[in-house]
């Protein structure tokens, strides 16, 4: 943690900025919670010391910039490609901590063969998979997380199951698949739920150093933007229409040690 | 006093995520003056010295924007 | 005749829109016209901004670099758009929001507290409206009243209750920056 | 119809409803998103089909099943997501199958940005995937020519069976200008499919469609008929526009955008005496070039004017074959030239060539 | 089916070349069971009298020829994109009964983003998945259905857990999404299979028929020349290798009607 | 080491294995198959990384991932798969990572055939991806330079930070011919690891590969530096071969197998008194353009033969622009034009520039 | 006689996995004649007229190079 | 000198491993050589063929329409190589799979029934060894004896056991070869 002067000298900080953060201010809109996802990754690198040896790999959509705001090394892959990317990176620096960051867009449409192989191959990345249902950075089209009956810029009428399909439910689907050692999802739109990520964030993380294969943890995000919501809005939304859809929970630990208190 | 907390008004939206997580209601949006993003920061109000510096605030608070203090303890 | 006019502001100020409207009103006038907005990302960081080109012969560049007119919503559009207006051109700057004065004094800069005139109105949200009648004012692109009777054509039915407000904000800009040329007597473009 | 004030990426996809497009895949992507949005209201209200794809490869291969169905079918995108389609422009120009796509060209390499560029046109007009293949790319300058060049890609596509692109850029796409849409075209009788479509074979020998020739000679044969339909389209579609070009000494060659904003150069230039005037490429493939080669024995010079760094530049060059210098004006990565560059690179072309000209004058439109 | 002139004139056909093939030698190897799964479909189109508006879509892989064989039109996709192009032909001929016939290297390796999303959207296509856990037209590398231990081309000294993951059950995952109708799995190893496995290509197409959803029938399917057996050995190793790691099952029946007898 | 009998596809793995190759991505596709088999062999033997990816997709985006933690590495494929790539192309050029990709074309479009061609030239030459980039692009014509080339395009992507592309054709990844492998390099140092790649940021600034420039300016700036960049590759590594060309009448202008074939007419030709001989670019790009255009002006006819219907063949007639007479000559499909129709062509083209030729000896080896 | 089956050579690759299947073992390979292909065609070898006309021959043949036939019952 | 011969048969009859065999031998020799096979799905259908060439300059093409020589080891290789041959060039024929006659009279045809002869020799599969001997003998490219000791270079340590045999079937071929060139009375290419 950065320490900042504190207000008065007898204070200590109990929580500051983190360090693996870069101390930019993000262009993310206001109470877009890509903002509590990025400052809680930080925060477990922080944790585990990991700053000098992790390397993140940033997908195309509104986290494209997460470069930006950590203070680690960072590839920028093509959209839907970080677990290839990742792959490629893991291999040959196996002693990197390296994670993705990838919204629903990027993983589960156009991205969805590369997170699938990765799984399958076990490969020995962290995913970070934040879902907001929605395509932001293009401003606010249907993904396949977009709820059935949503209205969103290319479902305009809402989601319709008959041309549409509906909801494809990542985590539930790289459970099945040997290779996934922790997959798992959580949501941030509450403090509790917000303290649960971090847990889950920091097991995905410790997965990966003990070399148990590939890890994911899926994030329920807001994108008041594009859901047109106030920010407190939004995230009353996931937690009244998202997370009936994406239940939360544990599809998948490692055997050896089953995760607790998550 | 138990503790406090500081908004760095830079990275500070004005979101107001966290506002009504402060169990005590004493975080408030500054309508008196924008940042250099146009935006009202948000400012802790604790002339009563109430802030427990439970971090439900900084927890909340999507650019990190929030540093809570506590009273040092000797431990 | 050419003339082109950058509107720069926030999102949610309705630069966007005001632009088109002014386009539109130049289609129905006959006129050439082109309007370029900013666009992707670049809205995200909250600023939004946009180039209207008026000609009655083919429209080349939809962009300018230094643009015969300026409406400034906010300071960062002041800061970003003041030095590239050309000289003899018109600044529109709505004071309401930028406490900065204009520097340049080979322009005809025209403040005006839009945002509490809107407020005066009735109407928060017809800052764009008065900004942009204070622009027609001072410019001999169109009128006012050729841009109000376009606004009838494009706005909405289900806003059309709101022309009244519209046309009265559009004149009430007009009627300051005029009120202000003569208090400057300062030549306008 | 009266003219209207549309944005570009509206009017394209608006276009192609009305000239019978019947079913639209797409994938969004900045800054051509708007298209997408236009079919998703427009295509399920007309009964028509809407998909927005899981990818711009999975876009790709859906226009391919649907033009290998028999209709009017079309995808849009900009630079990343056209890279995308390379393999599937390649097997469609190798089963012959008609369809239209638009790219909103925006800058790169990689990821690049959102901005205006032209720097798709060898990718487009060359063949960006494997194999001896072309597409009928058509490059307009305003919102009108996006409107109208849709249409006629479309109708070329069926002609030819054959994918007409058109090469756009993000600020035709983002802009809005007065221009007309075309009528509505009456729809398609439900049993109006091509011979050779995929319908089913009911009375009639089983239809195929695909691109592979295991045995090269049949390839060979193939390739050649590609050749030959692709000669005959070269005599029949070359499409350009000559502008001032009468008296001119100098000639700016550009295509799309580019040319837009060097015809306001031009116009300044010309004010102060400079001899030039514009070529324009209105089909980047077939190429204009017999029409080329008769101006490069008329002018001095020749300035070609892109918004990259010298593609069809290279086409202008083999054609040219220096029968005069060809001076070459570029922004890239999403800048656009401005007018004022483009005058002061043709005042430099004709103060070279020793034509006496007057100052610029005082306001030229930029 | 083209009715031979009996052997003798007393006689009747009861079983004879299917309508619906073209009466071309095939170009399989002896003894591969894609020639099986060729005729099934046949026999399931001439049952459903559906020749005249049946249009199949081709795969890239040993069965690249299928069109050669079927006497229906035919496309011929990209490797992996015959669920995309099966989308494009079958939206706009909702009339028309659309398959595609796919490999496990074309389905769940290279196209397994087309094939994921065809079933999301729930496309009214059916999907005929031929498994034999090998590429074999590119002379056997490893495919994502591999054995775990199984050697091949890409995989010399056998499929390594740790270095390739291990096998992709494809059934399995896509029966997960909702817009998956029908999904079974089948084999082709014996005669008692082979029947049962007609019948799910039948039930298949009724499901398309129905308007139901997303139908797939996964066949498990002998690569002979590519795992050095004689074809009899070949059936003999679907049986004792891969139906273990490949269970023969209904994993996503329709609602209305579940499948009997099968 | 001594010449071996080697299989051009396992002749450019192993070199590329001793040329320090640390991590291989690829997915199967004929007729590159065996390299890819190769590597899945001997990679683990020296505890190298061998990924078999899901696609080429996947392939170039796992290069781009370790080209980016800064250690030698590669892919190769054929025509369709390399069609696949494009995307990711791009963003290398846009990132500037060095890699190696090893393209064995074949027949097409499409999905064509497995057959030898060239017609790939266009999509790695001139860029099949968006945005204004180059790789450099070797083109070897024998299994010895499949070897060379592959450790020469090691060298230069890690020069340059750009993709190096060896460009052969489904003859000379099939065939066996003699040749020598060069000796092992020796592995890396663990630390070794270029100052911009990604490896932890310990004890420096951190790293950032990205092609993202979301300012045009910052982009075009982005684009000049590689321009800058390119022009530096143009100065210092152009590599041709010029065979029999000093009293030469007539050059053939050929590269790779084609030139290889073109060779054995040659040979043939000048035993019957044609003046005739081979240039041959090596590079692709840079191409060769000055020693071509010297060459135009000592030549009384260049005669282009390509295994494509004619795509090096527009940038030998930009260069030579119209100096002399360019002709073509040009098999396609999968089929090799044979060393008697290429000396067929020879021979026409001396005859109308009036050469007094003997006939065609008796054995002439085809 | 029940039935009886024949085999349609220029399909047939004699992959003989109609053998095994036979109840009776009454199909075997020709090994006195190749076909165009090159391989020893099925035939079926049944003097004692035992074909049932099962299919299940029928049923594995990889090339459907098989007819099956039954005495015509009237029905 | 420059020697190009196409071997084609079945899979499985040898075909590529006795090409490739002869390249070995060639380089052994000094010589240049290219061996190209026929690849891919082509090798579905159960046909296989190889092309060699020998020559002492630098080889352009690795494949050729018209061979100097080639070994045809069934049916369907005879019908498509047999026309191709060169005039004076050398067919071998296997006439163990083969029962047509070679039917050009331009061409060295030397009908040697190869199965049957390496059936003799106690093992079917030096067919392809018997037919190259015979090849060998008829050609001025390579001898026996530099193939033979090729041979011994390039097989598996684990098949050396088979050494001595194959060098019987190269020699039976040869024997062969010469004792129907001796009947024939035809000119050797
Ligand atoms: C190949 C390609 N296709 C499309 C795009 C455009 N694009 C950029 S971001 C994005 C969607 C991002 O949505 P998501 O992954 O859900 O992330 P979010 O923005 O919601 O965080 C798209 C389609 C692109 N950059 N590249
Ligand atoms: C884009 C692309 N990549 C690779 C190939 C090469 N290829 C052809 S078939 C095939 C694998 C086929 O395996 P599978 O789908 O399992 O079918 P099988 O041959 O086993 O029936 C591959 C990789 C190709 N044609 N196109
Ligand atoms: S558009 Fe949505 S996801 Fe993107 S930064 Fe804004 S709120 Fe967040
Ligand atoms: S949550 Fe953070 S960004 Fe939002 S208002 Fe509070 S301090 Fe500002
Ligand atoms: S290679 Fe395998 S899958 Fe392909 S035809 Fe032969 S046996 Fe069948
Ligand atoms: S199963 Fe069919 S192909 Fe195989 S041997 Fe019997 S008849 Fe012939």
């Amino acid at each position: 943690m950065s320490v900042l002067a504190p207000p008065e000298p007898a204070l200590t900080p109990v929580y500051s900025y983190p360090d693996a953060l870069t101390h930019v201010p993000t262009h993310y809109c206001p109470g877009c919670t890509h903002g509590i996802a990025h400052r809680l990754i930080a925060e477990v690198i922080d944790e585990m010391a990991a700053k000098e040896r992790t390397i993140g790999v940033a997908s195309v959509g509104c986290s494209v910039f997460a470069y930006r705001y950590f203070g680690v090394d960072f590839a920028q892959a093509a959209h839907g490609r970080a677990p290839a990317m990742a792959t490629g990176v893991k291999r040959v620096r196996p002693e990197a901590l390296v994670f993705t960051y990838q919204g629903d867009g990027d993983l589960a449409s156009i991205g969805a063969a590369e997170i699938l192989h990765a799984a399958v191959r076990g490969e020995q990345i962290t995913v970070f998979f934040v879902n907001n249902a929605i395509y932001g950075m293009t401003g606010g089209q249907m993904a396949p997380t977009t709820l059935l009956g949503q209205t969103t810029t290319s479902s305009p009428a809402g989601r319709d199951r008959a041309t549409m399909g509906t909801v494809l439910r990542m985590s539930e689907l790289l459970a099945q698949v040997d290779g996934a050692a922790y997959v798992v999802r959580r949501s941030l739109h509450d403090v509790v739920q917000i303290k649960r990520a971090k847990k889950a964030i920091r097991r995905a993380f410790e997965v990966q150093e003990q070399g148990l294969g590939f890890a994911m943890v899926e994030l329920l995000s807001s994108c008041p933007t594009n859901w047109g919501m106030t920010p407190e809005a939004a995230l009353g939304y996931i937690r009244d229409e998202m997370v009936p859809a994406f239940p939360l929970g544990d599809f998948k630990v490692p055997e050896t040690r089953a995760e607790a208190g998550a | 006093m138990h503790g406090t907390v500081t908004v760095d008004e830079t990275l500070c939206k004005g979101c107001a995520l966290c506002i009504p997580v402060c169990p005590k209601g004493l975080m408030r949006v500054a309508d008196d003056r924008f940042n250099a993003r146009g935006v009202h920061p948000a400012e802790l109000i604790d002339p009563a010295n109430a802030c427990t510096g439970c971090q439900l605030c900084a927890t909340m608070c999507p650019e990190a924007a929030i540093t809570v203090y506590r009273a040092a303890k000797v431990a | 005749m050419t003339f082109d006019v950058i509107i720069a502001g926030f999102g949610g100020q309705g630069v966007l829109f005001a632009g088109q409207l002014l386009a539109h009103a130049a289609l129905d006038a006959g006129l050439e016209t082109t309007w370029y907005p900013s666009y992707g990302p670049e809205m995200r960081g909250g600023t939004a901004n946009c180039t209207v080109v008026i000609s009655d012969e083919p429209i080349g560049s939809p962009v300018t670099e230094r643009p015969q007119a300026a409406i400034v919503m906010n300071l960062p559009s002041l800061v970003r758009y003041e030095p590239l207006v050309r000289p003899g051109g018109v600044l529109v700057v709505n004071t309401s929001l930028i406490d900065r004065a204009v520097e340049r004094d080979d322009i005809d800069a025209i403040a005006i507290p839009a945002d509490d005139v809107a407020a005066e109105l009735g109407n928060p949200k017809l800052t764009n409206m008065v900004l942009l009648g204070a622009l027609l004012a001072r410019t001999s692109a169109l009128t006012t009243a050729q841009v109000g009777a376009t606004l009838e054509r494009v706005l909405p039915a289900r806003h059309h209750h709101l022309l009244g407000a519209n046309h009265a904000a559009l004149a009430r800009g007009a009627e300051l920056a005029t009120e202000a040329a003569a208090r400057d007597a300062t030549p306008t473009a | 119809m009266a003219r209207e004030l549309l944005k570009g990426n509206v009017a394209f996809a608006e276009a192609a409803i009305r000239a019978g497009c019947e079913a639209y895949f797409g994938y969004p992507i900045t800054p051509q998103t708007e298209a997408l949005e236009h079919m998703a209201v427009r295509m399920p209200e007309l009964g028509r089909t809407f998909v927005q794809a899981e990818s711009e490869v999975a876009a790709i291969n859906m226009v391919y099943g649907a033009a290998a169905a028999g209709v009017r079918t079309m995808t849009s995108s900009s630079s990343p997501g056209v890279s995308l389609m390379m393999e599937g422009l390649s097997y469609m120009a190798g089963s012959e199958v008609p369809a239209v796509v638009v790219d909103v060209m925006r800058g790169g390499p990689g990821l690049g940005n959102i901005a205006p560029a032209q720097s798709d046109y060898t990718q487009m007009v060359k063949g960006g995937g494997h194999g001896d293949y072309r597409q009928i790319v058509l490059a307009p300058a305003s919102v009108q020519e996006l409107i109208d060049h849709t249409v006629l890609a479309f109708d070329l596509a069926d002609r030819y069976r054959i994918v007409s692109v058109v090469l756009a850029d993000g600020s035709l796409g983002q802009m809005m200008e007065g221009a007309e849409l075309p009528a509505m075209r009456p729809p398609r009788a439900a049993d109006a499919s091509p011979a050779w479509a995929l319908s089913g074979a009911k009375g009639r020998d089983t239809n195929l469609i695909s691109s592979i020739h295991l045995d090269p000679d049949e390839e060979e044969r193939f390739n050649h008929h590609l050749q030959a339909k692709y000669a005959a389209i070269e005599a029949a579609e070359i499409r350009y526009e000559e502008h001032l070009l009468d008296d001119a000494s100098i000639a700016v060659v550009a295509f799309g955008t580019a040319a837009r904003l060097a015809k306001t150069a031009i116009a300044g230039e010309r004010a102060a005496g400079v001899a030039v005037g514009l070529f324009r490429p209105i089909t980047l493939w077939p190429f204009p070039t017999d029409a080329l080669r008769d101006l490069s024995e008329r002018v001095e010079a020749i300035l070609v004017v892109e918004m990259n760094m010298g593609q069809m530049l290279e086409d202008v060059q083999r054609v040219v074959a220096e029968r005069c210098p060809v001076g070459f004006f570029g922004r890239t990565g999403g800048v656009m030239p401005m007018p004022e560059e483009i005058a002061a690179r043709i005042r430099a072309l004709a103060v070279e060539l020793g034509a006496a000209v007057s100052d610029a004058p005082e306001e030229v439109r930029t």
